[in-house]
């Protein structure tokens, strides 16, 4: 398992703070979103935008990375602070 | 020099950063950038939320002092970002930064200001007499970060 | 709003200066810079006696918080230099911004301080254990204020 | 007459903070200095200094710069405050 967090306005838009997903040997951050709109069509358009950012570890990387169980993924909108 | 960054709800004093700035003896340069919450022209602004990822927002908060590092002589760092709901007028965030020379200390402030613009995980929501809204991200934010990445 | 141009022998202070930085409400920027009597690295700099040119200094300083205003948008400016015998660790000069934009804030006070160091009647002799010498003008500096220029 | 100031180094050299110069019509800033090295050869080679940089009432002025009685000179070296 994977633990999945989303945050701010994409938080608020999945009505979803954090989700766990299994996961398999070989799987990619792909794989993790692909499972999630599977089990919740109505977050398609939402995971799927384009500049939605996506975390392993708390380190910024893209949907090719791979994921092994207990890591903490994180997606969310482009930030906005400072 | 462990640079000194904090994520925290409370304010910060400005005068006591930057006297920990000037304590080491060999920066004669001091520069310190403060962020405010300010009424924008097309709304009123009454407060706004600022919500972050615990965990990693200090990393990349670690990561952006340590690029500046890097790249110019710096002395002591310090940077301070405020999380919670903050009202009209009070701090967000707070970059000082002392180095031999003023070059150095005004590049590197800019610098971690520009990424962390872009980098650290950060969203306000501001709350307006009409609503709530969470604020859209910049283009002139990804240009002023991308900048630094030709610069090298 | 009328900036603050002082030029004086007795110390400033950073913390009250920011405060006033901030009254004006449509600033979310403010940028300082500070500039310290520190030790040169060869050598043993024990003070240093800024001399300037009364009526000239006044003039040009204005004359640089004018053109900053008019290149940026900005909000109050406040521009201390200080004159007289200072030893290690004292505050030499202060320029501090305040702007609705951070990118504003930070070119204008770089702008400020490159032309000072080449336009504003400041000499510097610094004292050392072996004698007192008048500190040499820069080519850097120089070449950082004629960068503003190409800017056009 | 026009009165003429030196400042920092070159003040300490020519062990002078002040001087009056006679001026006459049309007379430019390079009179005057050609004026003051007549009365003074030992200054000769301090004001001919190619950094020496020049004031008329505060405002920095070039060689050509014409002086009329009442002006404010002041000669000095480059600039070296901040």
């Amino acid at each position: 398992m994977v633990k999945v967090k989303f945050f701010a306005a994409l938080r608020e838009r999945l009505q979803c703070a954090e989700h766990s997903v299994p996961v398999h040997a070989g799987e990619s951050v792909a794989a993790v979103r692909a499972w999630l709109i599977e089990q919740h069509p109505g977050w398609r358009h939402e995971l799927l935008e384009k500049d939605v950012l996506c975390a392993k570890n708390f380190v910024f990387v893209d949907l090719q990375e791979p994921v092994s169980s207990g890591d903490e993924l994180a997606f969310f909108p482009p930030v906005t602070g400072g | 020099m462990k640079p000194v960054i904090r994520v925290q709800q409370h304010d910060f004093s400005v005068a006591e950063e930057y006297q920990r700035l000037t304590q080491a003896s060999n920066c004669g340069a001091v520069v310190t950038f403060s962020g405010l919450v300010r009424e924008l022209a097309d709304t009123e602004l009454e407060a706004m939320t600022l919500e972050h990822y615990p965990g990693m927002t200090e990393q990349v908060l670690a990561g952006l002092v340590e690029q500046a590092r890097q790249r110019w002589q710096l002395g002591d760092v310090t940077l301070i970002h405020r999380v919670g709901r903050l009202t009209l007028n009070e701090q967000i965030v707070f970059v000082g930064v002392a180095a031999p020379h003023r070059k150095a200390a005004f590049a590197a402030a800019m610098f971690i200001m520009d990424y962390l613009k872009t980098q650290a995980p950060f969203w306000k929501q501001e709350h307006t007499a009409e609503g709530s809204y969470w604020v859209a991200a910049k283009d002139s934010d990804q240009q002023a970060a991308q900048n630094w990445q030709e610069d090298l």
